[in-house]
């Protein structure tokens, strides 16, 4: 690749990072409305949200401290760090040694971190159990996407996510012949994705019954900047992981190892509105599940990790 | 140079004069001081006239027919002097505390204390330097029946009960201990020697030549006779009772002193089996008794409520290590064990003595706090405690490292976890009753009567302990012959 | 069969039944004379032991022993009885009946064990000595076991010695003389110190029943 | 023998333990009149030379052999530091010198609730002990101080002798204690007894592999029992908190490591191959690692809490110990060397974080005079140093990058990965992979483990008076955290360069087979500049809005301000995670509702819960119950009566003479 190209790449990523986001939660809205025999809002709704938030006033819980108020800004920031490490939208990140599915899964680590301290940091009764509720998923979760990873990671005989996921016969020829492997993990890492991004059928991003919330209730303290950072951030990660578990069913499709880059673009951000629009009718169809049933919806997840792990160990 | 046979007299004159000169001074104080003072003197005499043997310039020396002392034997009689004379020496400041707050029993009399203890020491003395089976008898049930007056000494009711419990079971078990010097004697006498002989070193000469069937029953008796007196398994019942109502310096003696020349009596007597060529059977007996005695002293440990009778029960278990030595043929090992233990054993018992003084009870649920109130005998009771439970770098540890790794060159790999693990026992058991005591608010009164004075002693022994594990190179214990 | 032992042998077995007899009995003054009998008996027994020999001291031990342990003893010991005001034993584990038939069922057993001990048997004249010997260590420890009061217990003990003095006589034929001086010095003292310290506990607590001694557990 | 070394290096080694004895021998007299300033002056100076001394012997090392008059029986006072002592040594100098600054202000909050000698001369003692044991070069020397460092930690543990938890906390880490002991002096007997040159006590002429592994084992028990791992780690939860906290910090985060390195000294520098020893170690690693973090979720003393992580953090390092002996023994070099390093940057690692963690709980405690989770909160505004400092450390120990904890955990992954896709047998391969999973479980339940612990603690609404007035802690103190979050920060961003200092302890503990090195290939310091250009950024991009902010109350529904009971408790916090894990905690609710129609009206209403302590019950309580039913049935074998113990002689007589006769 020139320098040329990769200074273009670079610059098309770093758009697609900016502007996608928001339109697949607008894709979301307006499948559900249409689902619902409703017209639903303006496709470009959400970022119209998110520059009224940003002209809002803000206000901030007297009770909370610096970690609150630099939470947000925390986030977005690491949000955009794994968005630019992380090859999901099939372009091998810049710093292929640090694009490390560990550094991946501990960044995120960092990013929960610091939204469960916000949420404590207010001292309201719903922040404190969401906070709860979100570190209870996370560690279920946590160990399906690693698991997934890693048995990628096992086959390609690297951990950097950069060289799993290049597309590069030199690079990792057995990941190339297993094609089921890949699906098993996209899978996996699709319905870990859904958990984590707090949709349905684990959490419900539009009510407004507190006591059902996981993510809403965390960050109900955020407001005007704050909230549209925040906002951002969450639909940022959102086409980030799916983005991530498209690129794991892309691999399935042998003919787009040969295609080129173009191509794979175009695919990749097709599979993040396909995946996208599973999870709009997933939530249109399904119910929100209790949540103590969560672990058996969780526990699908890893199970396909599992499956994609028995493959690694056998095929080596 | 002195003759020979002078010696036995030279050995004992000074206790003896003493003894019987302690009856004719009137006042109470200076009997205390004139004891203590000459017990010294009798230490260095004592070393002077056995510094051959100490040295290793002869292996041997022979007194008189029937009386003669080897290094082991020479080492023996200097730490048993050297322990009376601490014991001694304490006494002083004990019974004057005792007067100080009037808690001592009345129609007590020091007079008759000092002539005991130093008739006490003469026939410990004779029994470390016996040649002869019957002479042995002879000065082991003297020390039974000097001894019997210290544990009688408070007359109390226990004191009495303990006394009488002291008196019937030893002097049973020692006529067992006579009626095994009789089958030893008839062993030889069916055997090589036509008239018949007691002298050790005769019979050891003709071990091989010996009846064995009865020598192995003698040895059997002899073994049940003294280790009664030393405290081994299932005879061990009198210790606790009268470690535990004899005043702490006479306790620190019975611990110190008495203990040392019961195993040592075993010893003697062991020794004669182990000249003979049919020995491992009974090698092995006594080496199971010894840890039977361990097992069963570390397990008693736990379930103690007081005080003293608690340090009666490690001294069985010592009693067990000490016979394991004796068992194993160690008997280099079984003077070091027997030095570290004495040391920190009599140290325990008079610090034990003066807590009991300033706290007024013996009972373990009732004594605490006593490293704040008096933080001196804390530390010492608390060093002593370790040093008697084999914690580097005192010498016990270094004792009982010696002894696991010779029965581990010998093979007795089993027999080393036991004893790690029931030593182990012992030592949480002891830690958790005097952790009980040390920490913790003063529950009661508690008055340390000058505990600076009361230290120096304790003090003393807890460095000789030190030294004996840091300085000390343990070959030179191993090849004591 | 009386008729093919020797003097000494006699004696030796009617001290064991002497030593018998006292199981029988709980009043401690007939205890006590049957004890003195016994002793002087053992004395004797090993008098006409001696008198195979030669030796002067093996004349003079067995009369010092009769002296001192069957003489001195008894008396000392009737001085203590009526000085602590007793005369009767305050009670005993088993009947004195069953007790006495225990111990002649222990002579028996005694019998057994001397012939067919291995060790025992090394002299062969020596066995009916062995097993008055043993007859009267057993005696000794029933009377030890099963009386309450001490100065039985003493008595006990002092019969068990006995038993020892038989078996040293008919074993060994008489031990070195000083030895056994010195042995019956040392027994004396005990038996002094024992009857002293019996006198005190009945001071202290006005009985000297021993199995009421029962401060010191565990 | 060895060359000798720097003798620059020796000298200051001893100046630093002349040092400590110093302040041992001047804290033991009583009414010393010296203060804390000088115990803590000493300490400190003796650790300062002690890192000049390592500085200085750096990677050589030296040999000392202490003068002729001192000989422990058997062999001499043997001390040798090399490259492998020379991590651990730091740590302790680090946490030493920390805990010297920490200790004046500290305790002046205790008062006279700690004897003041006491402490200073335990915790001399302790520091001493530790730098003894580890650069002892023979088997006496390593058990005498050994022992030195086990009893003199007891003694802290108990320092605040009122409390009756403490004492039951030190009985317990005695017996346990002890019980190392035992099995590692049973290890060194039979290794002395079995070396080359008749009963040497010198680790260089011992051969582990000789007769068979059962001393390796007996060693790798004892060292598990000092180390805390899964299922002998009981005493680490009571004890550890139960002592002052720079004595926690001190046993967290040293004492534990010098059982790590025993491991490496033994394990490795005198090599076992014994597959039985790596995979005990692994599944018992892994064990931990997952048990230790989960009960310190459920915790809510936050000393406990931290204990509990220690055995997780212990169970990672020892995971990883096993995972390096198995790449030996199959011979993947490079995966033995990935693995040794993650465990020796994770040693270093914990040492800096959990020293600070428990630095700062000790700061809470002074501060708001209590550490249960329960009664603390919104210490943020009166104690916004120790706030900010436990946040380092908390981020440390949850590895997150780009803190350090992140560094040890990864090069950890990486071995399990390495194994996972370099070894020939499957079993290896998806060992290597279910232990990733695991892992991070772990690192998930770490993470909620911390949230927890400095969320609860330090943010919302104080949850009590004294949380409500608590008082910063004092300028020492905070120093002393201050550097140890400096020390984590600092080895956030070198981790690439420790790694690579790692080399020469490599070469030292794999000889013959040693051969590049890993290296850490993660640019943090890169992505760190990154991440705060970019923070940088947005934060000029929308700080035009900065004018806009008002303060107001925490959302309340409109109902107006919730009491603070309201909020969200330790308990209710670790709550759905203790439900998921419930057959493995023993997790049980106890709610109780009162009142007469307690259906619709309820009075009061209490909820609790109770975790039942199965592992005690199933594991320990039962062979505890044996010996004290054994020793009662001994003690009622003493029965006061005469009739009864003469009965005992010559019932023994009768034995023994049977023995005599038939044998």
């Amino acid at each position: 690749m020139s320098a040329a190209t990769n200074y273009v790449a670079f610059i098309l990523t770093a758009l697609t990072a900016l502007l996608l986001p928001p339109l697949l939660l607008a894709t979301i809205r307006k499948t559900k409305a249409r689902m619902q025999n409703r017209l639903g809002t303006r496709l470009f709704q959400p970022y119209y949200d998110l520059l009224k938030f940003l002209a809002k006033a803000e206000t901030v819980s007297s009770t909370t401290s610096w970690v609150f108020r630099s939470t947000a800004v925390a986030n977005l920031v690491t949000v955009i760090l794994i968005a630019f490490l992380t090859p999901w939208l099939s372009y091998g990140p810049h710093f292929r040694d640090a694009s490390d599915l560990f550094l991946i899964v501990y960044l995120f680590g960092l990013a929960r971190f610091m939204t469960v301290l916000a949420a404590l940091d207010a001292g309201s009764v719903f922040g404190g159990f969401g906070a709860s509720r979100e570190v209870t998923l996370a560690l279920l979760i946590e160990p399906g996407v690693v698991l997934a990873l890693a048995s990628l990671a096992c086959v390609a005989h690297t951990s950097s996510l950069g060289s799993i996921m290049s597309y590069s016969l030199v690079d990792n020829p057995v990941l190339y012949t297993q094609p089921i492997m890949w699906l098993l993990a996209g899978s996996g890492l699709f319905l870990a994705s859904v958990a984590e991004l707090s949709r349905m059928p684990v959490d419900d991003p539009t009510t407004h019954l507190e006591l059902t919330m996981v993510h809403e209730a965390m960050i109900l303290e955020n407001s005007g900047r704050n909230l549209a950072l925040t906002e951002y951030t969450h639909v940022l990660k959102m086409a980030v992981l799916l983005g991530l578990s498209g690129q794991c069913f892309l691999h399935s499709v042998a003919d787009l190892w040969s295609a080129n880059d173009l191509v794979r673009g175009a695919a990749s951000i097709a599979i993040i509105f396909a995946l996208t629009l599973v999870i709009a009718l997933m939530e249109s169809l399904i119910v929100k599940l209790q949540w103590r049933k969560v672990p058996e919806f969780i526990s699908y997840a890893v199970g396909m990790s599992l499956l994609c792990f028995l493959i690694a160990v056998g095929v080596r | 140079m002195v003759p020979s046979y002078l010696y036995l007299v030279l050995l004992v004159m000074i206790p003896l004069i003493v003894g019987f000169g302690s009856f004719f001074i009137p006042n109470a104080r200076s009997c205390r001081q004139f004891s203590a003072i000459f017990l010294w003197v009798q230490l260095a005499l004592v070393a002077f006239l056995l510094r051959s043997l100490l040295s290793g310039d002869v292996t041997v020396m022979n007194f008189y027919l029937g009386f003669s002392a080897d290094r082991i034997s020479a080492f023996f009689i200097v730490l048993v002097t050297f322990m009376m004379a601490c014991a001694t020496t304490h006494a002083d400041y004990f019974f004057a505390t005792e007067e100080a707050q009037n808690i001592g029993m009345p129609g007590r009399s020091h007079r008759k204390f000092y002539a005991a203890t130093n008739l006490f020491l003469v026939a410990m003395t004779y029994v470390f330097i016996c040649d002869s089976l019957g002479y042995l008898w002879i000065s082991v049930e003297a020390t039974t029946l000097t001894s019997a007056y210290l544990v009688y000494y408070d007359k109390t009711k226990n004191s009495l009960e303990a006394t009488w419990k002291y008196l019937m079971i030893c002097t049973v078990a020692i006529g067992f201990a006579l009626l095994g010097t009789v089958f030893i004697f008839a062993s030889s006498q069916n055997g090589a020697i036509p008239g018949g002989s007691l002298y050790i070193s005769d019979l050891i000469a003709h071990a091989d030549q010996l009846n064995f069937p009865l020598l192995k029953l003698g040895f059997m008796f002899c073994l049940i006779g003294y280790g009664t007196k030393a405290g081994v398994f299932p005879l061990y019942s009198w210790m606790p009772d009268a470690y535990s109502e004899a005043p702490a310096p006479a306790s620190a003696m019975l611990a110190g002193a008495l203990i040392n020349v019961s195993l040592f009596a075993i010893w003697r007597v062991k020794q004669i089996i182990a000249a003979s060529a049919m020995h491992s059977l009974i090698e092995q007996t006594v080496t199971i008794m010894g840890v039977i005695t361990i097992i069963a002293g570390s397990l008693l440990l736990i379930r103690q409520q007081s005080f003293k009778r608690m340090w009666a029960y490690s001294s069985i278990e010592n009693t067990g290590l000490m016979l394991v030595a004796i068992g194993m043929n160690f008997g280099g090992l079984f003077l070091l064990h027997a030095i570290n233990h004495s040391f920190a054993k009599v140290t325990l018992f008079l610090v034990s003595g003066d807590i009991i003084h300033a706290s007024g009870t013996k009972k373990l649920g009732h004594l605490q706090g006593v490293l704040k109130a008096c933080p001196l005998w804390g530390v010492l009771l608390a060093l002593a405690t370790f040093a008697l439970t084999g914690c580097p770098p005192f010498g016990s540890f270094l004792s009982e490292m010696t002894l696991l790794l010779a029965m581990a060159d010998a093979g007795r790999f089993a027999l080393v976890a036991i004893l790690v693990i029931a030593i182990g026992v012992s030592f949480v058991a002891i830690c958790v009753h005097v952790g009980r005591i040390l920490f913790g608010g003063p529950k009661a009164k508690f008055s340390a009567y000058k505990p600076v004075r009361a230290s120096v002693i304790p003090a003393i022994l807890i460095c000789c302990s030190l030294a004996m594990g840091t300085l000390v190179n343990s070959n030179f214990w191993i090849n004591l012959k | 069969m009386i008729a093919n032992l020797d003097a000494y042998q006699i004696l030796a077995i009617s001290a064991a039944v002497m030593a018998m007899l006292m199981l029988g009995t709980t009043h401690l003054k007939g205890g006590l004379s049957f004890y003195m009998v016994h002793t002087i008996l053992v004395a004797a027994q090993a008098v006409f032991m001696g008198g195979m020999r030669t030796q002067l001291h093996e004349y003079l031990v067995p009369i010092l022993y009769a002296g001192f342990k069957g003489v001195g003893v008894p008396i000392f010991l009737t001085y203590v009885m009526k000085k602590i005001e007793v005369d009767d034993d305050a009670g005993t584990y088993l009947p004195p009946p069953l007790c006495l038939h225990i111990g002649i069922l222990m002579l028996g057993v005694s019998y057994l064990l001397a012939s067919h001990m291995p060790g025992l048997v090394a002299a062969s004249d020596a066995h009916i000595g062995a097993m008055a010997a043993m007859s009267m260590l057993f005696t000794g420890m029933l009377l030890m076991l099963t009386r309450k009061l001490a100065i039985s217990q003493l008595i006990g003990f002092l019969v068990m010695e006995n038993g020892i003095y038989v078996f040293a006589c008919s074993h060994t034929h008489g031990m070195p003389m000083l030895v056994e001086m010195g042995i019956l010095l040392d027994v004396l003292v005990g038996v002094i110190a024992a009857g002293l310290l019996s006198n005190s506990i009945k001071r202290s607590f006005e009985h000297i029943d021993v199995t009421k001694l029962t401060d010191l557990k565990g | 023998m060895q060359d000798p070394g720097s003798p620059l290096a020796a000298t200051l080694y001893l100046a630093a333990n002349a040092f400590w004895i110093a302040g041992i021998l001047i804290a033991l007299p009583p009414r010393t009149g010296a203060g804390h300033k000088f115990f803590a002056s000493l300490l400190a100076t003796g650790s300062l030379f002690l890192i000049a001394s390592l500085v200085l012997a750096w990677p050589t090392g030296f040999v000392w052999t202490a003068p002729q008059p001192i000989f422990l029986g058997m062999a001499p006072v043997e001390l040798k530091l090399d490259a492998l002592t020379t991590p651990f040594l730091l740590i302790l100098a680090l946490l030493s010198f920390a805990v010297a600054i920490f200790s004046p202000g500290y305790l002046d909050h205790l008062k006279d609730r700690v004897d003041t000698r006491l402490y200073w001369c335990c915790t001399t003692l302790f520091v001493f002990s530790m730098a003894q044991v580890i650069t002892s070069a023979n088997g006496l020397t390593f058990l005498v101080f050994w022992e030195m460092m086990s009893l003199s930690s007891v003694a802290l543990v108990m320092a605040e002798p009122i409390r009756h938890r403490a004492q039951r906390a030190a009985l317990i880490y005695l017996g346990a204690t002890r019980f190392a002991t035992a099995l590692i002096a049973g290890s060194f007997i039979w290794l002395s007894s079995a070396s080359s040159a008749a009963h040497s006590w010198r680790f260089s002429d011992w051969d582990m592999s000789v007769h068979s592994y059962v001393p390796a084992l007996l060693l790798f028990l004892g060292l598990c029992i000092k180390a805390g791992i899964w299922p002998f780690h009981i005493w680490l939860p009571y004890a550890h908190p139960e002592a002052p906290a720079p004595v926690s910090a001190l046993m967290s985060g040293v004492m534990v490591k010098v059982a790590i390195y025993a491991m490496l000294r033994f394990f490795f520098f005198l090599p076992v191959y014994s597959s039985v020893i790596a995979y005990t170690a692994i599944a018992l690693g892994v064990i931990s690692s997952v048990w230790g973090i989960l009960f310190a979720l459920m915790e809510h003393d936050l000393k406990r809490l931290l204990a509990y992580s220690t055995v997780e953090n212990v169970g990672l390092i020892v995971s990883a110990i096993g995972l390096a002996m198995l790449g030996r023994i199959s011979g993947q070099i490079y995966l033995t060397e990935l693995a040794l390093a993650a465990a020796l940057l994770h040693c270093v690692n914990h040492g800096c974080f959990k020293g600070l963690l428990f630095l700062g709980a000790g700061s809470v405690d002074s501060g708001a005079h209590t550490r249960d989770l329960g009664y603390l909160g919104g210490l943020a505004k009166n104690m916004p140093w120790t706030m900010a400092l436990f946040f380092i450390g908390c981020a440390s120990i949850a590895a997150l990058p780009p803190f350090n904890g992140f560094a040890s955990k990864w090069l950890l992954y990486q071995s399990y990965l390495n194994l996972a896709f370099s070894s020939d047998h499957i079993l290896q391969r998806s060992l290597g992979l279910i232990v990733i999973g695991i892992f991070s479980l772990v690192g998930a339940l770490s993470l909620a483990c911390f949230t927890k612990a400095f969320g609860i603690a330090f943010l919302g609404r104080p949850r009590s008076d004294q949380a409500l007035k608590a008082k910063e802690c004092s300028e020492g103190m905070k120093q002393a955290q201050l550097l140890l979050a400096l020390c984590c920060l600092a080895l956030s961003f070198s981790a690439s360069a420790t790694v690579l200092l790692f080399q020469p302890v490599l070469k030292l503990l794999l000889k013959p087979i040693y051969t590049a090195g890993p290296i850490f290939s993660i640019p943090m310091t890169t992505l760190f500049v990154i991440g705060c250009a970019t923070t940088l950024l947005i934060y000029i991009l929308f700080n035009s809005t900065r004018a806009h902010v008002r303060e107001y109350n925490t959302w309340d529904c409109g109902y107006g301000p919730l009491p603070a009971r309201a909020e969200e408790t330790g308990t209710s916090f670790s709550h759905p995670i203790g439900i998921i894990f419930g057959t493995l905690l023993q997790y049980r609710t106890i709610t109780q509702i009162g009142g007469r129609d307690r259906r619709h009206f309820p009075e009061h209403i209490a909820v609790e819960v109770y975790m039942f302590p199965a592992l005690e019950a199933i594991l320990y309580k039962p062979g505890i119950a044996a010996i004290q039913s054994l020793s009662g049935a001994l003690v009622k074998m003493q029965t006061a009566n005469i009739h009864i113990h003469l009965l005992y002689v010559f019932v023994a007589m009768i034995v023994l003479v049977c023995v005599g006769i038939y044998l």
